[in-house]
């Protein structure tokens, strides 16, 4: 948030009227280890995707999944699934 | 002039439908009421009050009724404690109870007070229309003779307000006229 | 139809102060009730549930289990546009406090008829104020019904108040327990049409629609909370003159006059009494007698009590010499009962301003009676005359 | 007729849950709103207070691409059954749409606090869906026992003490306590299996009236567990029979996954903090307890599928 608003620019009750516009807040940051698609060895099962918490994963139309940084906390689900091992954990570092 | 009357019963004898069925046929005359049960967590049996007060103009008090101008008795087994059912009652006022006959200690102090006491066997009107003891609708129809405030078809009007059942109106209704007519003034 | 005498566009009927509201409700064609029965409002309930399961109003009525729910589900309700109604009393209303303050802060429009009845323990069913009092701050405008006619007339104008999009407030109509909610009085009911054309179908702002998705009642911290608040402090404030062009607008149509307060005898009262509900008629009943005995007393009464009218009552109450707060609850370590309070803090920054003495009275049902009312304003008179304020709270009819 | 899907690649593609909430990693409850709103996409969310409600609407941003409402902590079922009505009597006035109303609740805003609530609107037959998002204990204001606790699981409340080695009693059945209700349909969820979630919630949905489901949660947070091991525990749960999947389809019961073989329980326990003295051998007796508790509650399942069954 660059600068908050004032009582006056409040909406009427307790109303948030943007749906979805957590995307603005990226909680990419939150992470110490990355997970990295091995692109050759998915197989497109789609359990990452399914099984991801932010959702942090796009699924493309072929199938294809992606990881998006901007929301991806680091838990490792993905990898810990992937039944062909595909995703792996990488240090951020400090 | 605010009239204020004040009802004697037991509970599950429709004593607050009494007070209620009176107010009502009242505002139908274009009168100013107020009907105020006195409500506790009594249930069937336990003595029960019920208020009236009738006026040809606007009433602003909302208190109840400590001197009224009539008493019913609408509970035959009432009629024995005197103090209960006199107690506050303006001298000169209307006395209006459910008896074959009224006994003598009442009449006396009935005189006493310069009352105007009425008396009508709601019993047998109630056993013979309703089969059962229900005495509120004959007591309200001999209020009705006796204190002359209302007039009779307002009364059966609020009555067939109240009871939706084509059945239940004309037993009642049937009821009120016949105490309306046997009512008689004691003194 | 009521069934009664027509006069004019009204018809004079018959009812007890339960009954009129729940006729007012149905005439003005509400949605939704959500309600958990309590005495001595359950009859307004009971009375709904007839009117629509004999398809004399098509309305839903969700008979919750408890009153906590009978709120949350209004809150419901009411996001989605529809217009709605819940009733309760004392412990009904302590069960629903938790949501009271959500409902205002969420900007529900919903009308809460308050069969007025004193907090246990002990138990008790008859009137006391605690219950409305308990919830002045929560956000709600409250109205209090002197008898049946406004009961009746106050229902239908807070529908149009909660519902207008200057107010957009829940609203509280209380009417004192058994003495209104039971007592049964003459009144005139408008016909349907004037209703409909005095309340409209509710137009909301925002409601709960799939195809424009938002979300009510989020999580606030600290870095907004204060807005929020801040926001809700001044639309509640702001409601104040729609309030009044409401209650304006309706006494026109009805002929009956409303207005944030009400006054007897204050243009050249000395001393005068301070009441909420049906008390201001006995008080009124006892100030005549008195003022044909040549004493300069008045009486004032307030319709509105939240937003509480603090400019009219000190315009009115300040020449006053003394003035005895009437309070039908008690306000434990505070400074005075609740009304008392109010009261004292809105006479404060007056130049002039009366004695004022806190009268606690009333309590759970005890009746008001005009010997009682007649000793608030001897003690008003005497505070008058003597300048001097002996007792600053008393306990009227109390052993 | 409903449609149910045989592999997640039948999945909905669509989002309608938003990335950037601040719940924790790893964090059991997003796979089942993201499923949900695959599954109901005209559904209107009516939320408890909780973990899932204060973590995504934190002002001014929100997570949730459909309508949600939150109320209080005790009254998600209340404040749902009334946008229920309330749609329901407006589509008769005014031809207004019903959305399907969801309500969400944690295990605290349901087996506790929110059970009267729940049960008043279970009674009333509302067109809702209730459901738990069950992670055994009152996470969102730090790990505090509820009825929903398993026996043996330490919680701030019911500390791993030496006297007294985490919480002493059993867990409630939320299903049966729904299904004693009359309800149409009831069942219970787990991550790890997510065709399975699906097909549920899916066929929840097509249910007039009320339905209730009752889903596995893991927390990494509460539970003390890896927070990449969410799922697996999740599968473990079932395997060792502790979560077994079945459901109440207008009142025959059926186990939707089998477990023939369960894999030992010690396996699903030493993998979450919660559970890690009951392995110690002074603790024995409360583990032995715990044991007892899944073994009574599998075969009671079994039990009730065999006479329903036979029954229907």
């Amino acid at each position: 948030m660059s600068s908050l608003l004032s009582w006056r620019d409040l909406g009427i009750g307790c109303v948030i009227s943007e749906p979805g516009n957590s995307v603005q807040y990226k909680t990419g940051d939150w992470r110490a280890h990355r997970p990295v698609i091995d692109q050759t060895k998915c197989i497109k099962c789609l359990l990452c995707w399914v099984y991801c918490p932010e959702p942090a994963i796009t699924r493309h139309n072929d199938d294809r999944v992606e990881i998006n940084y901007d929301y991806c906390k680091g838990c490792g689900i993905c990898a810990n699934e992937c039944p062909v091992k595909a995703i792996k954990m990488v240090s951020e570092g400090v | 002039m605010v009239y204020e009357v004040r009802w004697h019963g037991r509970g599950g004898q429709g004593v607050v439908t009494a007070s209620d069925l009176l107010a009502r046929a009242a505002v139908l005359e274009g009168k100013y009421v107020y009907h105020a049960p006195e409500f506790g967590p009594e249930r069937r049996g336990a003595p029960v009050r019920a208020y009236t007060r009738i006026s040809n103009e606007p009433i602003e008090q909302h208190f109840g009724i400590y001197n009224p101008d009539a008493v019913v008795v609408i509970d035959p087994s009432l009629l024995k404690l005197h103090d209960l059912i006199l107690s506050g009652i303006k001298p000169g006022g209307l006395l209006v109870v459910n008896a074959k006959t009224v006994d003598s200690d009442l009449l006396e102090r009935a005189k006493e007070l310069r009352l105007s006491l009425w008396s009508v066997d709601a019993y047998t009107i109630a056993m013979d229309i309703f089969g059962n003891p229900l005495y509120n609708t004959p007591m309200l129809g001999a209020f009705t003779r006796a204190a002359g405030l209302v007039k009779l078809e307002s009364v059966l009007s609020a009555v067939k307000e109240r009871f939706r059942s084509p059945v239940a109106f004309e037993r009642n209704a049937e009821a009120i006229k016949k105490a309306y007519e046997e009512v008689s003034k004691i003194v | 139809m009521a069934v009664g005498v027509q006069v004019g566009r009204q018809t004079r009927v018959g009812m007890s102060g339960n009954e009129a509201v729940a006729y007012a409700v149905k005439q003005s064609n509400v949605d939704v009730v959500a309600a958990y029965p309590i005495t001595p409002q359950t009859i307004i309930v009971e009375r709904i549930a007839e009117y629509v399961n004999n398809g004399e109003l098509n309305a839903a009525c969700v008979a919750v289990e408890s009153e906590h729910s009978a709120l949350s589900a209004c809150i419901g309700a009411s996001l989605t546009g529809a217009r709605v109604f819940t009733a309760t009393s004392s412990q009904g209303l302590a069960l629903m406090w938790e949501i009271l303050w959500i409902a205002s802060a969420m900007r529900t429009p919903i009308v809460m008829a308050l069969a007025n009845r004193a907090l246990s323990a002990p138990i008790n069913i008859h009137c006391s104020h605690d219950d409305a009092y308990a919830v002045r701050d929560a956000g709600w405008i409250q109205f209090f019904a002197e008898d049946v006619q406004e009961a009746y007339d106050l229902t239908i104008q807070a529908f149009r108040i909660a519902e207008d999009e200057r107010v957009l407030f829940p609203v509280i109509v209380n009417l004192d327990g058994f003495i209104l909610s039971h007592g049964v009085e003459a009144l005139y009911v408008l016909d349907d049409e004037s209703v409909n054309a005095f309340l409209p179908p509710r137009k909301p702002i925002n409601t709960i629609d799939v195809e424009k998705p938002m979300t009510y009642g989020p999580l606030v911290l600290y870095d907004y909370y204060m807005e929020f608040k801040r926001a809700q402090a001044e639309a509640f404030n702001n409601s104040y003159p729609a309030i009044l062009g409401i209650l304006q607008e309706y006494s026109k149509l009805s002929g009956r006059n409303y207005a944030p307060i009400k006054t007897y005898g204050m243009e050249d009262a000395e001393a005068a009494l301070v009441v909420l509900g049906s008390s201001a008629g006995t008080a009124r009943f006892v100030a005549r007698r008195l003022r044909e005995q040549g004493k300069k007393v008045g009486v004032v009464s307030l319709t509105l009590y939240r937003p509480f009218p603090r400019d009219e009552l000190a315009r009115v109450l300040r020449r006053v010499k003394s003035v005895v707060v009437m309070d039908r609850s008690y306000s434990f370590g505070s400074p005075g009962a609740q009304l008392f309070m109010d009261v004292a803090s809105a006479l404060y920054d007056e130049k002039e301003r009366p004695l004022l003495v806190n009268a606690v009275y009333g309590l759970g049902g005890r009746d008001f009676t005009a010997e009682q009312a007649e000793m608030a304003f001897r003690i008003a008179l005497e505070t008058a005359r003597s300048g001097e304020v002996k007792e600053r709270q008393v306990w009227l009819g109390v052993r | 007729m409903v449609t149910q899907i045989k592999t997640v690649k039948e999945l909905p593609r669509e989002e309608l849950f938003a990335p950037g909430h601040r719940l924790c990693a790893g964090c059991g409850v997003p796979v089942l709103v993201r499923m949900v709103l695959k599954a109901i996409p005209n559904a209107v969310i009516v939320n408890a207070t909780g973990c899932l409600e204060v973590a995504t609407t934190i002002f001014p941003y929100t997570s949730w691409r459909v309508p949600w409402v939150h109320n209080a902590f005790e009254n998600a079922a209340a404040t749902a059954a009334g946008i229920e009505a309330a749609f329901r009597i407006l589509e008769k006035k005014r031809g207004i749409k019903r959305p399907k109303v969801v309500a969400f609740g944690g295990d605290g805003g349901t087996f506790d606090i929110g059970i009267q609530a729940l049960s008043g609107a279970l009674e009333r037959g509302h067109d809702m869906l209730y459901i738990c998002y069950d992670n055994e204990a009152y996470m969102n204001t730090g790990i505090q026992r509820s009825g929903a606790t398993p026996r043996g699981a330490a919680t701030t409340t019911s500390p791993a003490g030496k006297v007294i080695p985490g919480k002493l009693e059993r867990k409630k059945n939320l299903i049966e306590i729904a299904v004693a209700h009359g309800i149409k349909y009831a069942a219970t969820l787990n991550p790890a299996y997510p065709v399975d979630m699906y097909n549920k919630i899916v066929k929840a949905a097509s249910v007039e009236g009320p339905t209730l489901l009752h889903y596995f949660c893991p927390c990494p947070t509460g539970w003390r567990s890896d927070v990449d091991k969410s799922i697996e525990i999740a599968r473990l749960a079932v395997l060792t029979r502790v979560w077994p999947l079945y459901e109440n389809d207008n009142g025959v019961y059926r186990i939707t996954v089998p477990v023939k073989t369960p894999r030992p329980v010690e396996e699903y326990l030493k993998m979450q903090g919660r559970f890690r003295h009951l392995l110690a051998p002074e603790n024995k007796w409360l583990l032995d307890q715990l044991k007892q508790d899944i073994e009574e509650n599998w075969n009671r399942l079994l039990k009730l599928v065999e006479l329903s069954q036979k029954s229907s």
